[in-house]
């Protein structure tokens, strides 16, 4: 047996977690720098995995597989496909990122403040969380997902309501109670979404017998299991419905303006850029893989929704007046795009919505990281207290102004890519609904630039005359992150190389074929 | 008793025991209920007990209606004899209702529950019976015998155990760990004059002219009776009596008295109340 | 030959990331190592454009292939480059005058602070244009598309602490967006009608495709080039754009990127000959704002502003000749690269004026400037003859033909369009006059600022004036040099074909038909602005005039429908949101908080309640078991 | 007279015991009334332990009994220590898990 190289990649911020969380509240720093380093260990794991991974093999590949628990037929299985590569290393690309991001933020306050932050256990709850989306990512069996799928909204929970903004425009208590309401809400969705997939899950043992991705694929295909329709559309409707929460789509996504705009910008980061994808990940692999006839069934509405979530997120983003709820109604928006990928039901559709994933983690960690960045400095969230910003800290300024190009969709900078794979995909299916989608576009660059207009240019408001530019810990931050933007932007090949034989086997799935182009079906 | 196999009636003496005492029983049972004291309560509840063991007697359990008596009513009810010492023999219950609708509830389902089972009881057709002769062939103690040590021998163990348990756990639950040294008399008197609030002893209680028990508040010039005069247990059980207006309803009656002797007219005719006793 | 047209792009490319990357360090050598980069590749262009010069006119085409740029199943966009006759001029023309006003800027911005930005931004606006002309598939271009727009974005905001150029900015961008929306939908249609949407494969399957599709493409094609070319009704940003140093205004608002739309159009000839309806929606587009432009730009007091309602007029020309098919196309380029000399020439002259006196941009406090800038007023003098379309001068050439072919296109629709260019060209005489007036002749009228500052009107420096003369010259030469021989025509018609119309007016007559046009608008500009004095505030004008100086209401209608609306729109759903999506989750929340509220009262703390319950339940069992037995 | 009289009156003693538990809220009286109800089981079973003809029913009672004691004690001791925290002996007013 060959070295389980997936196990050890999420045993090893699962580790470093415990091992964070174990030390000495005296050296507090001690904690921080042990938490990057293991990020980064779990870093080179994942390259390791993306070298290994051979995209032109098995659908599946570094499996591992174990019996769990015999008498229900659980079994301990992973395996990873492009898909799940592309998003491993996303998740382990963004997480040092976080935490270096994050280094200050779980700081004891200063004196004279009632509550208590215990710095050790913001970082371990990142590893654990870290820990657990990369075992969802790579989970072959349904039941080991949905255990990770759940676990992780303890530690997501307490990074949100433990872990709040520094200062805060109504005083201590009103952020508590916010923060609680907001970490709550996250938790009850959460949890809803999760008890509905737990009942489909039960409900998949029923009619399959076992919980194996591959197990339940070779069976359909041999014919030795048969879903009866209405159950096969009941049990897609139990997985997506915990999907469409986590991701989140309209009118699933109230939760995701308030845990972003209550918890610190690198928790926003890790709830929206990581923590979510694994939801429009699931959607990918779990539904249209287990589902094919029940997805195709029900890709109407849900291509609908989406299409609600693109346009209605842009809207509300537009009339934000606080930063991180801007950006939270700018990531509905997008996952609108991703959800709208996936169940286009097209290559090209499919592939942009992965390739969305990734770029749309990085972007979104570019913007809001700096936006976390700006905030801390004036300790305020609203637009309407920044003003000339750019006047004062150009580099602060310069980066947000590109994260926010991310965020519209710059050609040249990597969430291009993906979303124009995206609408080609739709529109080659169904036209309308891409056209629609479009608008998206421009409301996208409405909300950004108004955000960038009315924080970066215009008089230096007195409040930010004295502002510093960024730091060189900052600095470190973004810059690996723009550079990846770009590149991705400029050389997307790498990752569509991984990501394509996957979503072939996707497509093969669902049973679809991409439309043929008309002057070529004319002849 | 015969040693037949199938028996339809007991003997006539036994229907009547049964008849007689098994009406005692009852009036125990509901006595135990509805004394409004723990004491006549405990009381009651030993009677039905030793009727009973006249019953188990009566049925061929030798050895268990004599661990009746002997244990059960003799230890047990002691027991409960004692804590009701100890938490206050004259504290009379009340026995009205303070949570809404619990009388009717429980009446509602102790009727219905007595009629079902009742009911279940009388639809069951138990009309033959063994008799215990043949069980009872060795000796009733040594067919017990035999059988808690082979069939039930762990359970006996368990018993066992659980008894220590219990024991150790009651032993538990009533001690009380004394975390500091006890203050030694020297430190109580010098606390005592430090607070400076009552340097010489607590006055005795009783009103000595008539009463010198414990539990009499010992009075006031001005005939008020003082709390302090009275042991604290006492006064947190509410056991103190007031006997004020005795003692001056007495010395009224006796002035009263030599008023007629001396045939004078009464000054004030009524008995003197206390304005708290007046108002209600 | 052809590995160098990547270096086209890369020389910009770099100026710009080491000026924008490099920091503070590079504050004192910025602008020289922009300008120098921009030379470069205006020196590759050079070389390159002589290396097609020998080749046979069939084999002037030179395809790059860099990488393959996103190779989805079904999907494939290369990064290629296509030089052919079509992208060389623009190449040319892009970095030539592009160099040009490197070079001005370097005198202009010299006491801003940000320089070493701004040249760097223009060093990616350059990459960017290049980029937009050079790409082999439309997917690329989408790519310098938008990059032209975020340079632009960056390049009008570039004073970013002035509110008005920051909204500004925003504005352009936004329009343009409008804009580019049509081109990513074009492509996606490409894509779904030929599966692919590089220039070859879409131009040579043309005719088996459906006509409804190639309308539905071309009418995509032309909103995109109405964003970016500010044609109405997406011409609202240009006004506003001249919030931008004038440098910008000269390259970007005048003489490369806003003719990008007359660029996709003459390059999806292709697609446009097979949709004659499109076409006709291209020549109505261009006529209408031919005028619009031109009515604009007579009212407007801001000597920028009226130049831009001048370029959204010259730029009406373009896209109407455009329309007009293979009559027009080369004329479109040929107006287009003449009046990318002049105009940006006369930009270049107004930022000299504007440089010389404290930043004015109010025609109305210049006058008689002509003896204290000579050189500027030279410049901007030949400038001015060669827009209104002074015979010789270089607009006289491009105009005329571009009449011509409207004319040309025959019946009704002919008459209309050549009428209405006819028009046109005596309102630009007239507008055009107006400025030279009110600028450089007439009386001085400034008078000194709010510190009390007196402007001192003076002749900018060398490395400012020479890009003028250069342009000047230009202006001049430029359209003799074109017609005569058909030197042009002959170039670029291997690209875009062909065609001479049957026009029902000779060449002569129409000739003559201009003439009387330009020496109406010039009369009556001298009627009015060179006779007698200029108001210093401007009177309060007809009906017209007044719309026109608010840009014929289209902030207005903008405003109110656009802006007003969605705000009402988004603040409306922000409530939706908070009330009806939350609110249900929240009332469902509230409902099962008040059920258990309710249900909690049972848990009164009460052991005898609890044992009643359990006692019932008792009860009730054997009852349950007493039933059992009984059925 | 059938024995089956005694598994009536035992019915009746547990009733009246179950009621009594309901009822009081002496705890010492409660404790009570939960002892008349075991012995009303008692008396079944050694009832039964006739009707059968073994003494199985008597050894169950005997368990009885031992549990019984063992309860009692245990019982007996919260109730004290309760009354010593509380001073007083009211099931209702232990209706906090909390002093």
């Amino acid at each position: 047996m060959s070295f389980p190289l997936l196990t050890a990649t999420a045993a090893l911020p699962a580790l470093g977690a415990v091992a964070t969380a174990a030390v000495p509240a005296a050296r507090r720093s001690a904690a921080k720098w042990l938490a990057l380093l293991v990020s980064l260990g779990t870093l080179a794991l994942a390259i390791v995995v993306l070298v290994r991974f051979d995209p032109g093999g098995a659908r599946y590949q570094l499996t591992e597989s174990h019996s769990w628990i015999r008498d229900f037929g659980v079994r301990y299985e992973l395996g990873v496909d492009g898909i799940g590569v592309a998003l491993i290393a996303l998740t382990a690309v963004l997480i040092p990122f976080i935490i270096l991001a994050g280094w200050h933020d779980a700081d004891p306050l200063e004196t004279g403040s009632r509550r208590w932050r215990p710095t050790q256990g913001f970082f371990a709850l990142i590893l654990a969380v870290e820990a657990m989306v990369l075992i969802s990512f790579e989970a072959t069996d349904v039941f080991v997902f949905y255990i990770f799928f759940e676990a992780m909204l303890i530690p997501m929970y307490f990074l949100i309501g433990g872990f709040g903004d520094r200062a805060h425009a109504q005083g201590e208590e009103a952020a508590a109670t916010q923060r609680s309401y907001a970490a709550v809400k996250f938790l009850l969705y959460n949890l809803v979404g999760g008890l509905i997939m737990l009942a489909a899950v039960i409900g998949l043992y029923v009619v399959a017998g076992n919980f194996s991705l591959q197990q339940i694929a070779e069976a359909r295909a041999n014919g030795s299991l048969h879903m009866a329709t209405g159950t096969e559309r009941w049990l897609f409707l139990g997985f997506f419905f915990a999907f469409a929460v986590k991701a989140p789509l309209w009118p699933l996504h109230t939760w995701l303006p308030n845990a972003m705009q209550e918890s610190t910008a690198p928790v926003a980061v890790l709830i929206t850029a990581v923590v979510d994808k694994v939801g429009t990940f699931a959607m990918l692999r779990f539904c249209l893989g287990l589902f094919p006839e029940a997805s195709r069934w029900a890709t109407p509405v849900i291509l609908v929704l989406a299409l609600i979530s693109i346009v209605y997120g842009a809207l509300l983003a537009v009339g934000q007046r606080d930063i991180k709820r801007l950006v939270a109604y700018a990531s509905i928006s997008h996952f609108g795009f991703i959800v709208m990928g996936i169940f286009a039901m097209t290559s090209q559709g499919q592939s942009g919505a992965t390739l969305y994933m990734v770029n749309h983690g990085i972007s979104t960690a570019a913007l809001m990281l700096v936006a976390g960045f700006l905030i801390s400095r004036r300790g305020s969230r609203l637009i309407a207290d920044y003003g000339g910003v750019q006047k004062v800290a150009p580099v602060l300024a310069g980066t947000f102004l590109i994260g926010g190009l991310a965020t519209l969709s710059l050609p040249g900078l990597a969430p291009f890519v993906s979303e124009f794979l995206v609408l080609v995909g739709t529109f080659t299916r169904y036209p309308v609904i891409g056209i629609i989608a479009t608008f998206g576009i421009v409301l996208a660059a409405l909300y950004t630039l108004v955000l960038y207009q009315r924080t970066m240019t215009g008089p230096v408001r007195p409040e930010v005359s004295k502002m510093p530019d960024l730091r060189v810990r900052e600095v470190l931050v973004v810059a690996p992150l723009i550079v990846l933007l770009i590149f991705l932007g400029v050389y997307p090949k790498p990752v569509t190389n991984i990501v394509n034989p996957a979503v072939k086997h996707t497509m093969s799935d669902v049973q679809k074929k991409d439309p043929k182009p008309e002057v070529e079906a004319a002849k | 008793m015969s040693a037949q196999l199938a028996a339809y009636t007991t003997s006539t003496g036994e229907a009547f025991q049964f008849w007689v005492l098994g009406t005692v029983a009852v009036i125990g049972a509901l006595c135990t209920v509805f004394m409004r004291k723990a004491v006549h309560s405990a009381l009651s509840l030993a009677g039905t007990m030793i009727v009973l063991a006249v019953f188990y007697l009566a049925n061929g359990a030798y050895f268990l209606g004599v661990v009746q008596i002997v244990v059960y009513t003799g230890a047990i009810m002691m027991l409960f004899l004692f804590v009701v010492m100890l938490v206050g023999v004259t504290a009379a219950d009340s026995l009205k209702e303070t949570i809404r609708g619990q009388r009717l509830l429980a009446l509602l389902c102790g009727v219905g529950f007595g009629v079902l089972l009742l009911a279940g009881i009388a639809n069951a057709s138990l009309k033959d019976f063994a008799g215990t002769g043949q069980a009872n062939a060795n000796g009733n103690v040594e067919g017990l015998a035999a059988l808690i040590f082979t069939k039930y021998v762990f359970a006996f163990e368990i018993t066992g155990a659980l008894l220590i348990t219990a024991a150790v756990g009651a032993m538990v639950l009533t001690h009380r760990e004394r975390t500091e040294r006890a203050r030694t008399q020297r430190e109580l008197a010098e606390q005592r004059v430090r607070e400076g609030k009552h340097v010489p002893p607590l006055p005795a209680p009783g009103v000595y002219a008539r009463h010198n028990a414990v539990d009499i508040a010992g009075l006031l010039p001005d005939g008020t009776p003082s709390e302090l005069t009275v042991s604290r247990t006492l006064r947190e059980r509410g056991q103190i009596r007031d006997v004020s207006t005795q003692a001056i309803n007495d010395l009224r009656a006796l002035e009263q008295r030599s008023e007629d002797r001396l045939e004078r007219t009464p000054i004030e005719p009524e008995t003197f109340k206390r304005p708290e006793e007046a108002s209600k | 030959m052809e590995k160098l047209i990547a270096l086209l792009i890369a020389a910009p490319l770099l100026g710009a990331v080491v000026l924008l990357v490099g920091g503070r360090r590079l504050d004192r050598v910025g602008h020289w190592v922009g300008t120098l980069l921009s030379t470069a590749s205006f020196v590759v262009g050079v070389f390159l454009f002589a290396d097609l010069l020998g080749r046979n006119a069939e084999h002037r085409t030179l395809i790059q292939h860099l990488w393959t740029w996103i190779p989805v199943e079904g999907f494939q966009a290369d990064v290629t480059f296509r030089l052919d006759q079509l992208s060389m001029t623009f190449v040319l023309l892009i970095t030539g005058v592009g160099s040009l006003i490197h070079l001005y800027s370097v005198g202009y911005m010299e006491h801003d602070e940000r320089r070493r930005r701004f040249f760097g931004y223009l060093n990616l606006f350059l990459a960017a244009m290049l980029l937009l002309v050079l790409a082999d598939n439309y997917l690329l271009l989408y790519v310098g598309w938008e990059g032209v727009g975020l340079a632009s974005y960056l390049l009008i905001g570039f004073w970013q602490h002035k509110p008005s150029a920051a909204t500004a900015a925003k504005k352009a961008f936004l329009v343009n967006r409008v804009g580019d929306m049509g081109l990513s939908i074009a492509i996606m249609l490409m894509f779904t009608t030929f599966g692919s949407f590089a220039f070859g494969p879409v131009f040579g399957h043309v005719d088996g495709a459906t006509e409804g599709k190639l309308t539905a493409i071309g009418l995509l094609l032309l909103l995109a080039a109405c964003g970016k070319s500010a044609q109405v009704p997406l011409q609202s940003w240009l006004g506003d754009a001249m919030e931008g140093p004038t440098p910008v205004s000269a390259l970007i608002h005048a003489a490369t990127m806003v003719t990008a739309g007359v660029y996709l159009i003459v390059r999806s000839a292709a697609v446009f000959n097979a949709a004659p309806d499109a076409q006709l929606v291209v020549t109505v587009v261009g006529t209408v704002t031919l005028l619009f432009g031109a009515i604009v730009g007579c009212a407007k007091d801001d000597i920028k502003k009226a130049l831009a309602g001048s370029t959204m007029s010259q730029i009406g020309y373009m896209v109407l000749a455009a329309g007009l098919g293979p009559i027009g196309y080369v004329f479109a380029i040929m107006h287009l690269v003449t009046h990318g000399f002049f105009k940006a020439g006369l930009f270049l002259g107004a930022g000299s004026v504007m440089h010389g006196m404290n930043d004015e941009v109010d025609m109305r406090k210049f006058g008689g400037l002509r003896k204290y800038m000579p050189v500027t007023f030279i410049t901007f003098g030949l400038g001015y003859l060669a827009i209104i379309g002074f015979p010789g001068l270089s607009g006289f050439f491009s105009k005329d033909k571009i009449i011509e072919a409207a004319f040309a296109k025959g019946g009704t629709e002919g008459w209309i369009l050549g009428g209405a260019a006819l028009v046109g060209a005596a309102i630009t005489a007239f507008y055009m006059t107006r400025v030279m007036l009110m600028t450089f002749f007439g009386e001085k009228r400034w008078q000194p600022d709010e510190n009390g500052a007196e402007p001192h009107p003076h002749e900018s420096p060398k490395v400012m004036t020479i890009p003028m003369i250069v342009l000047a010259v230009g202006s001049v030469f430029g359209g003799a040099f074109f017609s005569i021989g058909d030197r042009f025509l002959k170039w670029l018609e291997p690209v875009t074909g062909h065609s001479e119309g049957h026009s029902p007016v000779s060449a002569g007559e129409i000739t003559i038909a201009t003439m009387a046009c330009l020496v109406i608008g010039v009369g009556i500009a001298w009627a009015q602005y060179g006779r007698r004095p200029v108001p210093a505030v401007a009177p309060r004008g007809s009906l017209l005039t007044r719309a026109a100086r608010r840009d014929l209401l289209q902030d207005d209608f903008n405003h109110v429908v656009l802006v007003r609306g969605g705000e009402h729109l988004t603040r409306s759903l922000v409530y939706v949101d908070h009330t009806l999506v939350d609110g249900v989750v929240n009332g469902t929340a509230a409902g099962f908080g008040g059920l258990s509220g309710r249900l909690r009262r049972l848990q009164n703390g009460f052991a005898r309640s609890y044992a009643v319950s359990m006692f019932g339940g008792a009860a009730l069992l054997v009852a349950a078991t007493l039933l059992m037995r009984a059925v | 007279m059938n024995p089956v009289n005694y598994l009536y009156l035992a019915a009746l003693l547990f009733t009246i015991g179950a009621t009594g538990v309901l009822i009081r809220r002496n705890a010492i009286v409660v404790f009570m009334c939960v002892e008349l109800m075991l012995n009303a089981c008692n008396l079944a079973f050694v009832t039964f332990s006739r009707l059968h003809g073994n003494l199985d029913g008597q050894v169950i009672a005997f368990f009885t009994m031992v549990v019984a004691a063992a309860e009692v004690v245990v019982g007996l001791a919260i109730i004290v220590s309760l009354f010593r925290t509380r001073h007083s002996a009211s099931v209702d007013d232990a209706s906090l898990m909390k002093l």
